[in-house]
């Protein structure tokens, strides 16, 4: 199969995403956005899709895409979590496209390549199980019923949105409302979404819809592992250059062996988190049959890494890190929320003890 | 000779006989009442005649306390003057003169003057005496120029504990000195320190020319360190804290939460919650330890072992408590910057508590700082290779 | 109720015992004796118990014992562990001693309390569960049966035996088959007993059985902990010395901070060990409501902290650790044995979800 | 110009025509064919033409080995020669005259002649460099003092590799010196050195008046460091260890005794295991990233990690194995001491696993040398103070 390491091309867009986001979403950029009522930067959001084509990287040439996999958009949401920038990237490039792709749809993945809109999937971002969601019921017609925490969507164009029957349908922005909530991470809005004989068109039913949604949120949990392990990176390259330059009894705090080692603690599991994102990434991209493993064995283990380095971050930090004005909390807040989504790390354990035959 | 126990009990029965508090409404009787209790020398039972106690043994308060708490009497709101109560009156007591001992504790014990503590600074962080606030000596004045970080209720304090530096040429624990200062000074500018949970605790205190009288000196100059050392020991005392009922902390939320929420269980998650149930019960039985020696006049070094042992049961409960919430941990409550005079724990979402729970093991010295404290003076394990002990304060790489 | 520190008599208590253990009990000597056919030395259980009463603590003056309780056995299991001694202490003057006095029994207790005699409860050293044992049948007047990896049972003069009905019987040496097993702790023999009718003399039958069986088995988790906060204490006192007299680098290893910390970390988790074992020794001794809480805490607790300290006794060796010279190895071993004894970690957590209402 | 993929192939295709391995059954034929290999160039492609090598890529071994291995051809037994394979068939290699490759490697990569490392001292611990077997020279010989422990196979081998003290009186690193030693020499005194297993994989060598000719010395007079810390770094290179499949290792026996015993489970321990199972997939998985970086020409610093995590990984596994084991955790299979050749980690008990374990973070560098190196090496910190660095060796506090 496919190898681990990253790809010329990869790096090529890694580069170019990077600059992208180091020029337009600096931590004090988003520390700025995060109280105002615009969180979502969609001028950076528009230049990552037409700049770098990230949006549509999954999907074919023939609808605008770029032809490549979702092991490209892996690398992306690296880079996104790193800079822990607001964008509806997850939700309309990973999981609405996910899900589209799956069921065969190609009007409104056209539209989603290019960025010119975007779109998300109707599921509470927690959501974890194997039962088909029911929170939206099809009737007459139209689609009626409320989706809690639903990530990406205040901004999003279209919601691919699951009801039951079982059966997945697009329904327009328009055609929705949308409450605001606070949220753990101010960098991530999340909104509940209700749908009151709201007009939707079905892109797949039955078992069609149920493999399509299986399909989305398995990407989903596979590539949100990317994003956390472009969180762990930073939170510990930034803590490894505060500890060089910061001194305390006269010497760099970098040079306290207690710290050193908890360090490279942190190091080794990131190193690790690189290997497992990469798997899942790789899996989900090329259809391996061993994709539910490597995304549920993702959520267990880079979920985690990406919680306990960004606590390190906070504390290593020291007082600075416990304060507003420096960006270490954004990190722990992103860290924390998406150990959550789609799954809490106990919830991945458990479904592995099913996909790999270890029954309680 | 000091007083036993029962002849305290006797005292404490003729205060309340001929200050009857059950007819006590306005602030103003609040304070009369306290006054008299300090003056009747029941505030602090082990502090001096005539500075509010009795020279009894300190073993004693407890019961003297509960017994005007049985008899509803007003106490001094002991959580808003803790820094007083705890940090500053020690000190003034030990190093205090006669002058400075009268002015300043009737009114810190009856809460009529609140007071803070200006000791960390931006720049020294963890390494406190490495700390610049500059005090320079005019005639019978002295000029303080720098900046406080860290320093609750200064906001709503009239008076600070401070530690300066007078002489940055000889190496940094030498040069120190410790006064009191005046919060009402026109040079102090308090301005608040918003945090990770998106309020604002605590304080930045910039002291631009603020003038102290020689006499608002505690110690002798240069003698800051020892001084300071003294507030902070009594600092890590006070730390140890009350009993607590099992599932008094956090752990009872989690508990709670487990109990309502039959939904939200899993095996996993079943395995952490006990875990960390039997390391509750653990903090808290050595709690109980702790207070068992401080009663028996023989306190033991677990006073740092439990701020420790507290900070990380803390961070593992609300991280399991987000974790438990599932979609609703994903939720906060009010991410507006207030100034909360209290921190409110219980009161909030889980995963305020998780946030909040992060400045447990930073502030009031660091798990790091702990462990170094434990390692040396528990354990007796050999110091580092100090590269800052000869140099002069103002040579010290930075 | 008591309070957890030390009385002055149990401080005096444990410098006897501990004078005793350090003169004819140090690590060389149980390192030699732990592979001769006489692991135990009877003569040093001899000295204990006529030298310092401590067969007989929890054992009426009227009965030959010293009228004391349980908190003073807990203070020389703790001697015990420090010393890792190898004498049937536990088998006889806990769990024989606990399951006697619970059941009313005073003709054997008479004989223990001066230490001439020993024995032990006949049950795996593993056993834990809420099931009377039924290894044992009562049948004709005799017992039959085999008990597996009994404590202590090599050296016993007699055994406390649960059979079913369910009843406890009290069975002389004579009267059994004993065969010694390869333990992972050497300095703590196991043997399976085999009964073929042999005679017992019922003690206790019905409720009365259970009772003192499940009194016994409290007494012994409880008091266990005891004896692995001695082993946490010692293997943390000796790694301290050596890592201040060991030099690397230039440096005693015991300056490094990283070593530091942990031993600071270490020292925490036995503060906390001591608070939580006293509890349970003064709750079992007190026979306060508390004490199945206090018993199951204390297993959950200590027991870990017990084989944590032990695991960085060794690895903070460094090479000396790992050898058989260096006494270390005792200590993991004596720990990690324990932490099996009369119910894991994990089967006292999920004890104490039932007592404390928190099921599943 | 060194040879392509499938060049190689052709080489191999060629030799084995030349070479048939299906007839092998004594040793002398082993032998026979192992040296043809090793005059062919196709023992380890990497190595120079004429000692074993055709100065192909490195990562063209492995196709190599596999082919031979499909033919059924008899290898070296690398297990047990690893030692000279992986450290001091590199460093003499590196550091080797003409004369000392062309004695040395044919038969330490043939196996006929076994090597072992004298290089750990009980007086020198982690801190290699500290070392203090002298090495004093007596014209065109040197006379070795000294004692080494730690030594795999030394009772089987018949070289070692060596590091001596030549001069005291500078610093540490700069006055050592690096040999050859001759096992056979009457000086050379092997003991085994029990451990807490029971058994002894190592030995203690007591080195006492052995007589090496300057012919054996690797590097020059002093250059002792330079030279052992290449054989070090190709120790860690080959630690890294081949591809394994998922439960490959420890996990596997722990995941079998879970599925075979239902009646051993429970919701506390389950969760243990799967977060284990987790974790030695993450280990794995880093493995393979690992060999596709070194297969890539780009060797990372993830070798030192992988030794790290290995370690605990193994450690936690065989906790919880004795853990599961219940009843039959508290028995052991053998403590009769014995000199096994080789690590028989799955034959044995749980308890035996358990123990053995220990030794992962300690042997080949301890789990805390681990860490110093990866926070400097790797992430760029500041070391700790050196108070050793300019001290003359034999002035070092010990």
């Amino acid at each position: 199969m496919s190898q681990l390491l990253y790809s010329e091309e990869e790096s090529d867009l890694r580069a170019s995403v990077r600059a992208l986001l180091t020029d337009r979403s600096g931590p004090d950029v988003v520390l700025g956005r995060i109280e105002t009522d615009q969180p979502y930067d969609m001028a950076l959001w528009k230049a990552l899709a037409e700049q770098t084509g990230c949006a549509g990287l999954p999907i074919a040439e023939a609808q605008g895409g770029a032809g490549a996999s979702f092991r490209e958009t892996a690398v992306v949401l690296e880079e996104l979590g790193r800079s822990v920038a607001p964008t509806p990237f997850f939700g309309s490039a990973v999981l609405a496209t996910a899900a589209l792709l799956a069921a065969g749809e190609t009007e409104l993945l056209s539209e989603l390549a290019g960025g010119a809109v975007s779109a998300t999937l109707a599921v509470p971002f927690s959501f974890f199980g194997n039962d088909f969601p029911s929170a939206v019921r099809a009737e007459g017609g139209t689609l009626s019923g409320t989706v809690t925490t639903v990530v990406d969507a205040l901004t999003a164009d279209y919601f691919v949105v699951p009801a039951e029957g079982p059966a997945l349908f697009v329904v327009a922005a328009a055609d929705v409302t949308r409450s605001p909530i606070v949220t753990l991470d101010p960098t991530r809005p999340l909104a509940d979404v209700t749908l009151e004989k709201a007009h939707g068109r079905q892109i797949a039913a039955g078992d069609d819809a149920v493999g399509a949604l299986t399909a989305a949120l398995r990407t989903g949990a596979a590539l949100l592992a990317s994003e956390q392990l472009g969180v762990a990176e930073r939170a510990l390259e930034t803590t490894i250059e505060y500890l060089k330059t910061r001194y305390q009894f006269g010497r760099p705090l970098g040079s306290f062996q207690a710290l050193k080692h908890r360090l490279a603690d942190a190091w080794v599991s990131v190193t690790q988190a690189r290997a497992v994102a990469r798997y899942a990434a790789t899996c989900v991209a090329t259809d391996d049959p061993d994709a539910d493993i490597a995304a549920a064995l993702a959520q267990a283990q880079v979920s985690q890494v990406a919680v306990t380095v960004a606590e390190e971050a906070v504390q290593l930090h020291g007082g600075i890190g416990f304060t507003w004005e420096h960006p270490a909390h954004l990190y722990l807040k992103r860290a924390k929320s998406t150990s959550l989504a789609l799954g809490t790390a106990a919830n991945h354990r458990a479904r592995l003890a099913t996909l790999v035959d270890l029954p309680l | 000779m000091s007083p036993t126990a029962p002849a305290l009990q006797e005292q404490v029965r003729d205060f309340l006989a001929a200050h009857d508090p059950t007819g006590i409404s306005t602030d103003e009787q609040r304070l009369e009442f306290l006054r008299a209790r300090f003056d009747a020398g029941l505030a602090w039972v082990h502090f001096p005649s005539g500075l509010g106690g009795l020279d009894a043994a300190r073993s004693l308060q407890t019961e003297v306390d509960e017994a005007f708490a049985a008899a509803g009497a007003p106490d001094n709101s002991p959580r808003r003057i803790g820094i007083g109560l705890g940090m500053a009156a020690p000190t003034i007591l030990a190093f205090g003169t006669d002058e400075q001992r009268q002015r300043f504790l009737r009114p810190l014990w009856t809460g009529e003057e609140v007071w803070c503590q200006l000791f960390s600074e931006p720049g020294a962080g963890s390494d406190l005496a490495a700390l610049g606030t500059k005090a320079v000596r005019d005639g019978e004045e002295w000029l303080i120029n720098g900046q406080k970080v860290w320093t609750s209720l200064a906001h709503q304090a009239r008076w600070a504990i401070l530690v300066t530096r007078t002489d940055p040429d000889v190496p940094k624990h030498r040069g120190m000195t410790y006064f009191v200062c005046d919060m009402t000074d026109p040079g102090v500018d308090v301005r608040p320190l918003r945090q990770i949970t998106g309020e604002a605790e605590f304080n930045e205190v910039f002291l631009s020319d603020v003038r102290l009288p020689d006499s608002y000196r505690l110690g002798e100059v240069g003698d800051g360190w020892r001084v300071a050392q003294t507030t902070l020991m009594n600092e890590r005392v006070s730390i140890g804290g009350g009993a607590m009922p099992r599932e008094g902390g956090a752990i009872g939320t989690l508990a709670a939460t487990w109990r309502e929420h039959p939904e939200l269980r899993t095996p996993g998650t079943h395995d952490a919650l006990l875990r960390l149930w039997v390391d509750a019960e653990a903090v808290r039985l050595t709690g109980r330890w702790l207070r068992e020696q401080l009663a028996a006049g023989v306190p033991g070094p677990e006073g740092s072992a439990a701020k420790l042992a507290f900070a990380q049961l803390n961070q593992q409960i609300s991280g399991l408590e987000v974790e438990l919430a599932g979609e609703d941990g994903l939720r906060y409550d009010d991410w507006t910057m207030r100034r909360p005079s209290d921190v409110d724990f219980f009161g909030r979402t889980p995963g305020y508590r998780y946030l909040r729970a992060k400045g447990n093991s930073i502030e009031g010295g660091t798990s790091e700082i702990l462990r170094n404290i434990i390692s040396e003076r528990v354990l007796g394990l050999p110091s580092e290779p100090r590269v800052d002990k000869d140099v002069p304060w103002k040579d010290l790489p930075r």
